[in-house]
């Protein structure tokens, strides 16, 4: 049992800390947020200098052979300066789709774009009926000589108004909520057929509706087996989920601090706020819940060795029932102790409160999970 | 004992409803019950019909041109329109500057300003809170000096809903400095929104909307028949004015609006492949709210009956505080389960805001965008009006004796 | 709308409060407590000269004529001095019965025994697989004859051990949880064939297990239709279930006092522990679930004349979920804020949380209740 | 970083477990399955037969008797303990004053009393805490005066736990009654509980059991030999002794237990004619706590390899009262889903204090007689050795600067 890091983690940490708090301040913040695509293409430019593009990836493809212990540091640092540059929709999970399911000549052709930052990728699975079951999917593909043919809808692409190619899952056979034929495609963002329209989302960031009518694939870009992708699928967003978690933990702690210094800074009656009692308990439960966190956070590392994926998946329900109601709670009770100042769009804590929503909203919130973990048996055998 | 409403009340119940069914316009109903303020325009047509129907200002004395209720109309009118759901008559105007000027003002001042707040003409906002206030109110700065016939106002307020709309602002002002008691030497001040040196700064809410403000007031001349009773005597103003709305917290007509659009919603809404209200586990969540709702509705209605009992009595009430806390937590319950309800699609933001315009077909439901929205903006229930934890600190004191 | 006490509910409450003051403070409780029936034979004679124990029955039977809203006023008050006399098992329960499932000459038979008190009853339902469902009977009733022989065996039977007769539902037909073929029996305690064993209740009262072995009930000793009696059976469990709440908001009460009293009067670190405002939150918290649980109370009051069974099981399901969550809030709170006493035999507030705990666990927990009302619809519609 | 075992402390707990499995008695194992402490014989025993195994003292340094372990071991050791249920080494002697003795006390003292704190023979108490101290144990009031080579002790502790088994209790005693600061001028004394003057009156806790004491001292005459220390330093053998376990408190071994014998006892219970556990919301709501656990023994494991890496250093750690708080907060939920489970049948109380007596066949399932009575008497977890809201204070003050 060992929860140091190596010295290379370390320093991955801290560069990345470092670079962030250079030229992520909040003010710098509200900027990027301002650019067309909502994020900053040099702050972009500048992760993939530090190595963050490529991470993942196989140093022999062109990455820099990271595993998941540092997709949290990296996951964590993002979160805690509210980054807004699309690098969970490209890296962890497209790049996570090129990694399981994409041949090797395919992910030689792709992940040095990733690396160098040229090429972005967008996971488009979310449709009107689906929800959070990944197994539910109406777009459909179907055989057309060596390739493929897709049409449907997906709903909320994550970036999927800038992304280069998009991940998209597609039926190839079975009903609409079968688990068996559901396949993963590489679609390129302007191939004929494929219609995008962009919104902001509700954290400050931006996602697409993405029209598949009759959009055509190469038969080397599927990924996966095309008849039975969703333990593809289930495992890749496993990692989201990681990655997710430490992202949380992130904006969490954001939140705490900024809580922390303003339960100091602020005087009421004469007094710091942070003198009275229920406040101090009310920071002293966020505390608790951060660190019960930041545990679930390195339990979802962890577990992404699990090579059985009914327990893997298992513990990732735990990790985001846990991350869900600790965002939750940290999100409220940190605004509450700011008081108004806390819902305006002036102030960071707010913009926390937006990101640990959206977080609860991705990949299933806390009562999905609890649900599924739920049915699965729980974490402890009777 | 009986908690049932008497015939009289019912049919009372019945012609609001009427009313509202007949008068309000679809877009109002549809803006407000997709959690929305009402625009300008919607808000003032809507309180110039209730003025037509002599009920715009539903509290006031008949002898002021209130329409002469009971307490419990008072909370059957409000809980219907909240039901609609439709605007409520403009509130800085009717429910709290208003009854100041009733209780506090000149006969002047009564006939200069009770006719425009009771038709709508003259739209107020509230300038108490301070930046570094908070609930602690009386530590307030802003300074009305006495130069002749004027008071030269300098300072900020913030918090200031509706300054944007505001043809008057009512001020706590510092008129004495040297008091001995922060609150003392504090006056009740009503001042034109368009007097020079005032300047109203937009403060946008992470729900993207504008409806609070900071208002800047530099060397502002008000004249002195503007300030309401003592100049010294203000915070027994807004004392009274703040022991004033003691039902209307509770929003227990609001409540329901929003399950009752949950549950509609719900119905629609997809989970598992089935409808989202046929997960037994959400409507269990649901039903919790339910019922504290009627467990709030039912002490709503005993503080409603105890001042029907006690007319023209005017004192604190322990209920206020549970009405308030009690309140905007089941609004809030009601807003995460709205979260829940939208899922995934909830992480798009409202079209409306979105810079593609409201033209094109919606991507998600436009609840479902608002739902993250509201359930953040909602945090202010628990924050504006005395916090939460100021209306607990209240109930221990005040009526436990800790 | 009126919530006023007419005058001779005031002076009801009056008398009983003055008789509770006088005759059950905390250490008198202690001695009824360990009389042999762990009860107050003096203080049942008391209720009676009252008029308590004929409350609910029509004053041509020999009863008081009371109402809904009277025997919520009793029914906090005997909460509020921890009484452990059978008044809810003998006038809610057993009389309920009567009055709805009795014919005339029967309860002119038996209500002025009642009133005066020289009768008690017990209601003997639950059975070892039924939980809280009151329409899950094996417990068997046979036609013999005019009448009925019982076979089956009861559990947790509320003061079974004193009763002198027993209300038993038993099954005269269909399958183990159909609603219809449910039959009510008015049994004598002494009647061949039933053995009792008597045994403590968590909450320091006492019960018993009932077995019948051929238990023979005459004809006249059928209450309500012997082949549908689940509605009646329903009834008088709602109108105990709104005792229920009553009594509950009064432990409730007695909970709240004696924490407001140590507050005040204990210290530590040199001042009065209700200083910190920690506990002053709490102990707004119990007050609101206090003032919560009394409308409530009110509410089953009222809605026991409710006409439609269906909405008068929505209502009382309301009840018991909010009375049930208010229940186990203020005992743990109450018990909390004394620290270590609050958990001893000497300190009357651990009895308030074991009546507290038993209330819960009466004809449906909050779990349950919230199941009921959400399977039903709520309470408002779409 | 990594979370898992070696594969030396698996063989450890493999170990242990072999152990477990073939010495524990049944009737031990059951009686603690059952949420109640075990008889004074059963511990004994199983005390001696740790000891046989130079496991009875786990935290102790190997010169002093102790196995040696490692903290991971020490963890792993006690998880077992709990998992199996097994009663843990007599904790007053091993735990406590031990500690307290080899780091304070004279040879003598190590020689005289180590040997039997080992060994089992020696029954400890604990005797902090006073009537109307509560959490400020400082403002104790028991004194000890001094008198030729003896001390005279006279006042009264509470909540001894086991004072009826006891051989001897260790106390902070006043010494000097003038000293300026109240944490000055105590003593840590250890009292043999044969002494005459000593009074023990059993205090009844609302689950019927009788675990707890006061203790009572009239001029109880203490040789002077029995002062740990300085007679006015005792504050720090108390300070050191309370910050001594810190991941013992999260008890994740004993919830895990608590949490497998709930599943089993939910595969039994009836509910709405099928069992419990196929109920999904009591799942949910189980597995809910699940997570929490799993998160609690997540932040256990970090806490224990930072003492892994500091070893011999001794700092107090924000963890400790987390650990305190969420392993309370976990058993309190799990007791009260016990009471769930129990439904109906939680009204009757156990067999065993009904005048019945325990021979006649159970009328509902000990477990679910047990239900309330568990839930009751654990509200003890969050209130004693400083309740959760002291946790707090602490957290709050210590490490976030507030």
């Amino acid at each position: 049992m060992d929860f140091d890091l190596s010295e290379e983690q370390r320093l991955l940490r801290e560069s990345l800390t470092r670079l962030l708090a250079d030229r992520y301040g909040f003010e710098a913040r509200k900027g990027y947020a301002r650019e067309p695509e909502g994020w900053s293409r040099a702050m972009w430019a500048a992760y993939a200098e530090l190595g963050l593009l490529g991470l993942p990836f196989a140093e022999a493809e062109g990455g820099y052979g990271g595993g998941a212990v540092e997709t949290m540091l990296v996951a964590e640092a993002l979160g805690e300066a509210l980054t807004l540059e699309p690098w969970l929709a490209t890296v962890v999970l497209g790049g996570g789709f090129l990694r399981h399911g994409a041949r090797a000549e395919r992910r030689a052709a792709l992940v040095p774009a990733i690396a160098r930052g040229s090429l972005l990728l967008a996971f488009a699975s979310t449709e009107a009926q689906s929800r959070w079951d990944l197994h539910d999917v109406a777009t459909t593909a179907k055989r057309d000589g060596d390739g493929w043919v897709l049409e449907g809808r997906k709903l909320v692409v994550l970036h999927g108004d800038v992304a280069d190619r998009l991940v998209v899952t597609a039926r190839s056979g079975g009903g609409r909520r079968d688990r068996a034929g559901i396949g993963v495609f590489l679609v390129d963002a302007k191939a004929p057929g494929l219609t995008r329209r962009g919104h902001r989302t509700n954290d400050g960031r931006r996602a697409a509706e993405v029209t598949l009518a009759g959009v055509r694939v190469a038969a080397e870009d599927v990924l996966g087996d095309p008849a039975d992708g969703l333990p593809l699928i289930e495992r890749v967003v496993d990692e989201a989920i990681a990655a997710l978690a430490a992202e949380a933990v992130g904006v969490m702690v954001a939140a705490q601090k900024l809580t922390l210094d303003y339960l100091k800074m602020r005087k009421q009656f004469g007094v710091p706020i942070g003198s009275f009692q229920v406040l101090q308990h009310k920071a002293a439960d966020v505390m608790m819940a951060i660190e019960q966190s930041r545990s679930m956070a390195m339990y979802a590392a962890m577990s992404l060795e699990e090579p059985d994926p009914l327990e893997r998946g298992r513990a990732m329900s735990a990790v985001k029932a846990q991350i869900g109601r600790a965002a939750k709670f940290v999100a409220e009770e940190t605004v509450q102790m700011h008081g108004g100042i806390g819902i305006t769009m002036e102030y960071a804590v707010a913009h926390c409160m937006a990101r640990l929503g959206a977080i609860e909203a991705m990949f299933g919130n806390a009562e999905f999970h609890l649900r599924r973990l739920a049915e699965t048996g729980g974490l402890i055998p009777a | 004992m009986d908690l049932r409403f008497t015939e009289e009340e019912r049919a009372f119940r019945r012609m609001v409803r009427d009313f509202i069914d007949r008068t309000l316009p679809d877009e109002t109903r549809e803006r407000m019950a997709s959690g929305r303020t009402p625009t300008k325009a919607q808000w003032g047509w809507w309180h110039g019909k209730l003025h037509e129907q002599g009920w715009s200002v539903p509290d006031w004395a008949q002898e002021h041109g209130g329409p002469g209720w009971t307490p419990v109309q008072r909370y059957i009118f409000r809980e219907e329109l909240q039901q609609a759901p439709a605007p409520q008559p403009q509130q800085f105007g009717t429910m709290m500057v208003g009854p100041v000027i009733i209780a506090f003002g000149s006969e002047a001042q009564k006939s200069r300003f009770l006719p425009g707040i009771r038709s709508g003409k003259d739209w107020w906002c509230q300038g108490f809170s301070e930046p570094g206030a908070g609930s602690d109110l009386a530590s307030l700065k802003t300074s009305a000096r006495r130069v002749g016939e004027h008071y030269i106002v300098n300072g900020q307020k913030t918090w200031t809903t509706l300054a944007h709309w505001a043809d008057w602002i009512f001020t706590l002002v510092r008129t004495d400095p040297n008091a001995k008691r922060k609150q003392e030497g504090i006056g009740f001040l009503l001042i034109d929104m368009k007097s020079p040196g005032i300047t109203v700064r937009p403060i946008v809410t992470i729900d993207g909307e504008h409806e609070i403000n900071e208002v800047f007031f530099d060397d502002v001349k008000v004249p002195v028949e503007n300030m309401v009773g003592d100049e010294t005597r203000g915070w027994d103003c807004a004392k009274f004015l703040l022991s004033n709305e003691r039902t209307g917290q509770a929003r227990v007509g609001m409540s329901k609006e929003r399950i009752r659009r949950l549950k509609r919603i719900a119905a629609e809404a997809p989970s598992g492949g089935r409808p989202l209200i046929e997960d037994i586990r959400f409507r269990e969540r649901l039903a919790a709210v339910e019922v504290e709702l009627k467990a709030l509705e039912i002490t709503t209605m005993r503080v409603v009956a105890a001042e029907q009992k006690a007319l023209g009595e005017r004192k604190p009430d322990p209920a206020s505080s549970l009405l308030k806390v009690k309140g905007s937590e089941i609004l809030q319950s009601i807003s995460a389960l709205m979260v829940e309800a939208a899922g995934p699609y909830g992480l798009a933001a409202p079209m409306a805001a979105a810079p593609e315009g409201a033209n094109e077909p919606e991507i998600v439901p436009d609840w479902a965008a608002m739902a993250q929205p509201i359930w953040m903006n909602w945090r202010k229930l628990s924050i504006y009006g005395g916090t939460n934890e100021i209306q607990r600190n209240i109930m221990a004191k005040a009526f436990l004796g800790l």
